[in-house]
């Protein structure tokens, strides 16, 4: 007994030591992101590719790295390769602080990409402030993210304009006057577009005569939406996850249900017709791109991150695409490469032309006038709705000025 | 003392004896608060020196070093105080996680929107920082104190329930509290509540961590301790020597929530943000295998234990590297370890002992548990 | 007043009326057996006295103050102490700290003051140790104080549930079945004993025990219990006299 | 229907006899299984196969998920469990919950943590009843549920094996004694309960088509929610725990407090243990003195 | 001659407590062995190891001219050696019906009608209990259905431990008087019990047990004579 508890000690104190010592290479390469220096750029990336937010965090993952192969294969910036380090944080938060630490003070990283989800970026980001050390999320549509310091940064647009742009085009274009509201509680991104829509639509003269929510891990939503159907409403808010709008859509015709549902960006994904199929005929989301838009950026970006991963890019793919650009771009035109230069650098942002449009950031270091598609779909395929250019909507304002 | 009633000389004259060798004689002590106040003055300079020490190590990385020490802390006091409910009064409870989310929302409450805004008046400086960490220190206590009230509510059912009953319903109370939270919009339910200042650092977190092993320590080694053991190990003979065991079994239940409260309040504080994500049924379960895997009732097992676990996955990081891989096995490797842990050591890797006990390893004072077995399979 | 009495309890489990109408009186410094066949109620018995269980039916009193609604512990600060039929040491403790936890009423403090090791505190744990060295020095089990109770040879495990039940400071003390698993030799030793105890502690002893030896040695009266009935009472001659009694708990040679 | 594959998780749960929180992840496994070999099937099997064909396929894909379940259940009793039945038994609650990890980080390592779509292998259609509205497959899964349980209940009260099943859990040593061999007797529990896991998972996958290495977190607790409800190894007193927490729920899903769903089936079982210790059918011993 | 069941310088422990400090024990073919002794004298632990519940730590037990020392007790039993544990360990929640089949479960095939009009025979009131819940019977029908379960098997050796426990005198008469039949009809038997009396009279020799050790060996009629035993063991 008392050996195999030697043997275990041994293991473990092995196990970890091994993590211990800080890697020589790495702290080189840390180095070596000061002006002088060769050798690679690293950038450090957090992000889900565990746990909940799984999907999201791979096909951000994916793109970021296709983004800087391409950067690499360029030539590099300013002759220097590009090198990222990815650390998995589960979907957790705790965890996503832990990465990041990790990555900023033991890989000397110069910045930092991530996270999707707003929880873990919002724990992420008082520590890369407190490093100086310049973070962009591609994809965290919480408000309170940018807030945490003048290094957070993001290259999407927020829940609130989304969530604007929604109830806008229910109401004013599509004329519903009746809606119900399908929330998912455990879910802030969810919870956030809710506040939102309910605000602006009936601000515009509409009613939210049912709120139903859920939580993420269900998968019935029978009793949800039967009370709903009582309602009657002319349009079902679902402003969740592809994963349960594709459940919640079948399961609301097998109702006999027949209302639209409308969401935000998390209903993309090439999956969520495969799940929901016939059910979601009709429905419409509001997204950052459409893959099948004839612009050739946009048609190369499509074409080669399908070559590459064998799927066609969701938002999220795009979204971390650009991010990693701007970041690469941003890198270029730094004075230095260090955290306050390659933060002024990234604040400096202008009309970047990106894969979701163009990318000026703000004052508030979000993302400005960016444009929003509208998605529907059709004999089972997604096609353009309507594309709102922030001119044309009048809504270009980022929501941040409203709170 | 009691027992006055008894006849004179009846049998307890012994009463006025020397007290044995086992224990030090009275004269040989100074005062009680003042040995404690030297213990506490030596405590406090040695962390502050091992603080400044961490602050300028010359070392890459040391940062991310300091950030899981200190959640290391967070974890030790998670698991110390889980081990007083469960290792030593025997009630097994899986919503450890719960009274954790009840003292760090609260205390994070009291700083964001009462704390943080005062203190902030106040320019920088001496002044400011005393009263930010005095403020911490309220926040983190008045944590503690509704966490021990929620404790003290689900100790009442605890009363009545035994083994997986009460798991269960330690567990969904834990489960509770996190929904409850899910809805209270003023602290952000499922955004989180973000913009908690960083008041609690190493210093702080591992000024609570001695408190709570002073606690545990001299609690198990007193009546309160005994009465708390006595129920662990028989509740119907506890009663029969006079232990009020439902009263100190719902005192176990405040004792362990109130620091898993404080572990809470500090964590907010150094995390800067909460969600109610972070306080789902499986954090319970990660504190019940620290003190499982330590050795229940072992105060030093679930310190090891909590060290090892929170090094472990973060250790575990580097094996992708070696794999050259995208996906990442450390949580496999990570949940294999523990099942093999388990296996080879059944009653926890220091058992019921303290660990120098288990360096010292004087038989008689083993518990037959940790003994060689024998040949028997079975007990009369 | 006598110390206890009981008056017609009956307790029922289910359909079993296991004790039926039991009536005891005892004074100060009485030895008082209960013999009978297993399953004749004679553990039921200590347990409603002790609060374990409650009787459907009757009245018990300890120093005039009736204990039928009392909890175990309310009835052990009453003066009650007990021992077990199937020893319930507290295993994994060790022999000073069962002894400890036996006086348990007597050492009380806060649980600050557990921390602070105030002088309260102190003081309160002197006098625990001692006591407790003391009460192991009368079953010569002071040499073993550091061990754990579970890795005690069985005798003595027997002698430390006594020694235990002693700490709480009784005027009653409930035996269940002390000698059993002893030998001859430690069954006389253990005679001594408890008149020992029961002399200087001023002890009332109510004894449960199987070994006629035992019983009728140290016993002044004895009560013969059989399904939950008593069948006889009465100094130890009457009892061994007692027709029923043969029939019905001692045997006698019969055909078969 | 999710209650009533619950039930069909609450009864196999109940079996177990002692808290397994890997059970849910059994059933994710049992889903996964019958994922790839859908996916497979799917490929060779061309569309123009008539129905008896893609009935058949369904049948060997729940056979082989339940064969590998089985199995998995076979190895983690031998590897995980007998090892510690001496041990005390709270070791065995953290191997427990150590085997549930390694499913679920093995199965997001292996499978991918995205969520998957079961393959449909028999075409749905819309049936009518007066004014209730459901498809064939909700009433193909009631009815495999059913002869499911019929058969568990049948195994358990009908059978020489069952009978011996049924004395080891009662008393593991004096069934030795009646030359019952423990051992194999467990193991083959085991066996049958993650078989009935695999085929809750695919019935699980059938209704509900999105699957994830996550998805049996849920309602592996849940079932033992129910189960304590209903008194610890107690069958129907688990299949009556569940009913009642399904209720409740969805009761409480369509009103305005479906914000606190999560919370309800334990503020249920909170309340109802109040009253009842030992649960709604189990029986309450004190401790023998 | 050879004993069908024997036990030679059994030693037992539970972890480092030795219970059983050598004991030597014979059983010879169609006879009944009583082994009696005080409360915790190691009668049931002897038992228990015989039939496989217990590992010894040294010494054998030989059954059949087979060393069955640390044989799992199934095995034990399809052997046949059949344990009827004290406290009779029926199963409650089971049927009597069931727990008479469950005894059988080594024969792989159910009990024949005869088989039940043995038991029967010797139990009347089981028949009307059959399909019960074995743990609604009173004590003494439990202890004839444990008995009954015990046969079902087949058994060469009976071992019996503590039948009378907890039984009214005239239920512990009629057990015994069944004991005295089975053995008639071919069972040879080893009975524990603490009525030191009635096992005397019943069994054809005796062993007495003290704290581990066999103090005493002899025939039945010996021991019921020996002053030693009259004076610790019938109150004498």
């Amino acid at each position: 007994m008392r050996s195999h508890l030697l043997k275990l000690c041994t293991i473990i104190v092995a196990v970890l030591f091994s993590g211990c010592p800080p890697k020589t290479e790495v702290a080189g390469g840390g180095g070596g992101n000061g002006a002088a220096g060769g050798g690679d750029i690293l950038i450090g990336e957090y992000g889900s590719l565990t746990g909940g937010q799984a999907t999201f965090g791979t096909s951000t993952h994916q793109a970021i790295i296709m983004a800087m192969d391409e950067i690499n294969a360029a030539g590099g910036v300013n002759g220097r390769k590009i090198k990222v380090l990815t650390e998995d944080d589960e979907s957790k938060t705790e965890e996503a602080a832990n990465a990041v630490t990790k990555l900023i003070s033991q890989n000397n990283v110069l910045t930092i990409l991530g996270e999707v989800a707003s929880s873990c970026s919002l724990a992420a980001a008082p520590i890369c402030q407190s490093n100086k050390v310049p973070m962009i999320t591609p994809s965290s549509t919480n408000p309170e993210v940018t807030k945490k310091g003048d290094y957070i940064f993001r290259t999407c647009f927020t829940d609130d304009y989304q969530g604007e742009n929604i109830a806008r085009y229910a109401a004013t274009q599509l004329h519903y006057k009746k809606a119900a509201i399908l929330t998912d509680v455990k879910n802030d991104y969810s919870t956030g577009l809710t506040t939102t829509i309910d605000r602006v639509f009936t601000s515009l003269g509409g009613k939210i005569i049912a709120k139903q929510s859920y939580a993420n891990l269900d998968s019935d939503f029978r009793s949800q939406l039967t009370a709903i159907r009582a309602a009657n409403p002319e349009v079902i808010f679902v402003p969740g996850y592809y994963t349960d709008v594709g459940q919640i859509a079948i399961q609301a015709r097998d109702l006999g249900m027949k209302q639209p549902l409308m969401g935000g960006d998390g209903w993309e994904s090439p999956k969520l017709i495969e799940i929901g199929g016939k059910a979601l005929e009709g429905c419409m989301y509001t997204n950052h791109y459409f893959y099948g838009d004839p612009n050739p950026m946009v048609h190369n970006f499509v074409q080669k991150y399908k070559e590459r991963f064998g799927s066609i890019p969701d938002g999220m793919a795009a979204l971390g695409y650009d991010a990693a650009r701007v970041l690469a771009d941003a890198i270029k035109r730094a004075k230095k490469l260090d955290g306050p230069s390659l933060r002024d650098a990234i604040a400096a942002t202008k009309s970047f032309q990106g894969v979701t449009g163009t990318i000026t950031l703000g004052p508030d270091r979000d993302a400005v006038g960016k444009k929003i598609v509208i998605e529907e779909v059709k004999n089972g395929q997604l096609t353009l709705k309507a594309t709102i250019e922030p001119s044309a909507g009048g809504s270009a304002t980022p929501a941040t000025a409203k709170h | 003392m009691a027992g006055g009633q008894r006849v004179a000389g009846s049998g307890w004259e012994n009463r006025d004896a020397p007290p044995p060798a086992t224990r030090h004689p009275p004269s040989a002590r100074l005062p009680w608060w003042l040995r404690d106040l030297i213990y506490a003055a030596v405590f406090i300079a040695i962390l502050i020196g091992a603080s400044y020490g961490l602050d300028r190590i010359p070392i890459g990385g040391i940062a991310y070093y300091r950030r899981i020490i200190v959640l290391m802390g967070i974890n030790i006091i998670l698991a110390v105080s889980l081990n007083i409910i469960n290792g030593h009064a025997g009630q097994f409870s899986l919503g450890h996680a719960g009274f954790m989310a009840i003292g760090a929302y609260f205390a994070a409450f009291l700083t964001v929107f009462y704390f943080a805004p005062y203190v902030n008046k106040f320019p920088e400086g001496t002044e400011q920082w005393l009263l930010q960490n005095g403020l911490l220190l309220v926040a983190v206590l008045l944590g503690g104190a509704l966490a021990a009230l929620a404790g003290y509510i689900v100790g009442l059912p605890s009363l009545r329930l035994r083994g997986d009953y009460l798991a269960i319903v330690t567990l969904g109370f834990g489960e509770i509290i996190r929904v409850f939270i899910l809805n209270i919009n003023k602290i952000g339910a499922a955004r989180g509540l973000s913009g908690i200042p960083n008041w609690a650092d190493f210093f702080w977190v591992y000024l609570f961590c001695g408190i709570t092993i002073l606690i545990s320590w001299r609690l198990v080694r007193s009546s309160v301790g005994r009465a708390f053991l006595a129920i662990r190990e028989d509740q119907i003979a506890a009663e029969a020597m006079g232990v009020d065991t439902t009263k100190y079994k719902v005192k176990a239940f405040i004792i362990g929530s109130f620091l898993a409260g404080v572990a809470g309040g500090l964590f907010a504080h150094y995390m800067m943000y909460l969600n109610p994500e972070m306080f789902r049924f499986l954090k319970s379960f990660e504190v019940v295998v620290m003190v499982v895997l330590g050795g229940l009732g072992s105060i030093s097992g679930s310190v090891v234990a909590a060290i090892i676990l929170t090094f472990l996955p973060e250790g575990l990081r580097e094996v992708k590297d070696f794999l050259h891989t995208n996906k990442d096995p450390r949580m496999v490797i990570y949940s294999i370890l523990l099942i093999v842990l388990m296996l080879t050591r059944p009653q926890g890797l220091l058992g019921r002992r303290e660990l120098w006990q288990v360096l010292a390893r004087r038989k008689d004072t083993i518990p037959t548990d940790e003994r060689d077995q024998g040949d028997a399979t079975d007990r009369p | 007043m006598p110390l206890l009495e009981v008056k017609d309890v009956t307790i029922r489990f289910g359909g079993l009326t296991a004790v039926s109408e039991f009536t005891l009186s005892m004074d100060t410094h009485e030895l008082v057996g209960l013999i009978g066949p297993n399953g004749a109620g004679k553990t039921t018995i200590f347990n409603m006295l002790t609060g374990v269980y409650r009787p459907n039916e009757g009245e018990m009193f300890v120093d005039g103050q009736s204990i039928v609604d009392n909890k175990p512990y309310e009835i052990t600060a009453l003066g009650v102490a007990r021992t077990f039929q199937n020893i319930r040491l507290f295993k994994e403790l060790t022999v000073l700290d069962n002894v400890k936890i036996g006086g348990h009423m007597h050492y009380k403090y806060s649980s600050a003051s557990a921390v602070l090791h105030t002088n309260r505190f102190h003081k309160a744990e002197d006098i625990a140790e001692v006591d407790a060295v003391e009460l192991l020095r009368i079953f010569n089990l002071d040499s073993r104080a550091q061990q754990y109770a579970r890795n005690l040879p069985y005798g003595d495990q027997r002698r430390l549930e006594i020694a235990r039940a002693l700490a709480v400071r009784p005027k009653l003390l409930l035996l269940d079945e002390p000698a059993a698993g002893l030998n001859t030799g430690e069954t006389s030793e253990l005679m001594e004993k408890i008149h020992e105890i029961r002399d200087r502690f001023g002890l009332a002893i109510l004894v449960i025990e199987h070994n006629m030896e035992l019983v009728m040695g140290i016993c002044e009266r004895i009560f013969v219990l059989n399904f939950g009935k008593t069948i006889a009472q009465g100094t130890p001659d009457d009892v061994r006299a007692n027709p029923v009694v043969i029939e019905a708990y001692l045997g006698e040679p019969a055909e078969v | 229907m999710q209650t009533f594959l619950q039930y069909l998780l609450n009864g196999i749960a109940v079996g177990a006899k002692l808290i397994n929180f890997a059970h849910g992840d059994v059933f994710m496994l049992g889903s996964f299984v019958g994922f790839y070999a859908g996916g497979w099937a799917a490929r060779h099997m061309n569309n123009q196969a008539g129905t008896l064909m893609s009935w058949v396929v369904a049948a060997a894909i729940m056979l082989l998920s339940m064969i590998a379940c089985g199995l998995f259940g076979y190895l983690n009793e031998r590897i995980a469990y007998r090892p510690l039945r001496n041990a005390p038994r709270i070791a065995s609650l953290i191997t427990a919950i150590g085997v549930s990890f390694f499913l679920e980080y093995g199965g997001q390592f292996v499978f991918g943590p995205d969520p998957k779509f079961f393959p449909t292998l028999i075409e749905k259609h819309l049936i009518q009843f007066g004014t209730i509205t459901t498809t064939n497959y909700q009433i193909i899964v009631l009815v495999v549920a059913v002869i499911f349980m019929a058969l568990l209940q049948y195994i358990v009260y009908g059978t020489r094996f069952g009978r011996a099943m049924r004395a080891v859990s009662f008393n593991f040593e004096t069934a030795s004694l009646m030359g019952i061999p423990t051992d194999r007797i467990i193991s083959i529990t085991f066996m049958i309960g993650s078989a009935l896991a695999a085929v809750a998972g695919i019935l699980f996958a059938v209704s509900y088509p999105k699957i994830d290495p996550l998805m049996g977190i849920m309602p592996g607790l849940k079932a033992f929610v129910a189960a304590v409800l209903g008194g610890i190894g107690n069958v129907p007193g688990a299949v009556v725990g569940g009913l009642i927490i399904g209720i409740i729920e969805s009761f409480v899903g369509g009103s305005r407090f479906s914000n606190f769903t999560p919370a309800i089936a334990f503020i249920i079982l909170i309340g109802i243990l109040l009253f009842r210790p030992s649960g709604l059918f189990g029986k309450y011993e004190p401790e023998k003195v | 001659m050879n004993a069908l069941l024997a036990v030679r310088d059994l030693e037992v422990a539970y972890g480092n407590i030795p219970a059983l400090h050598g004991i030597t024990i014979e059983v010879q073919k169609g006879e009944i062995v009583t082994l009696i002794g005080a409360n915790g004298a190691g009668k049931t632990t002897t038992l228990r190891t015989i039939s496989g519940l217990l590992k010894p730590r040294r010494g054998e037990i030989v059954f059949n001219e087979r060393n069955i020392g640390g044989t799992k007790p199934d095995v034990i039993t399809a052997m046949g050696v059949s344990h009827v544990p004290e406290g009779r360990g029926i199963f409650a929640n089971l049927t009597v019906g069931d727990n008479l089949e469950l005894g059988a479960y080594v024969r792989k095939e159910k009990i024949t009608d005869s088989e039940y009009e043995r038991v029967f025979a010797l139990f009347p009131v089981l028949k009307e209990r059959l399909k019960q819940n074995a743990g609604t019977l009173s004590g003494g029908e439990q202890q004839m259905l444990a008995i009954s379960r015990a046969l079902m098997s087949k058994p060469n050796v009976l071992l019996l431990d503590e039948p009378s426990l907890g039984l009214a005198p005239q239920m512990v008469q009629a057990i015994f008087r069944v004991v005295k039949e089975i053995n008639a009809e071919g069972t040879t038997i080893l009975l524990v019990e603490q009525n030191a009396h009635m096992a005397l009279v019943t069994a054809h020799r005796g062993y007495v047990m003290e704290t581990g050790r066999i103090v005493l060996h002899d025939t039945t009629k010996a021991l019921l004579a020996s002053d030693r035993v009259k004076k610790a063991y019938l109150g004498g």
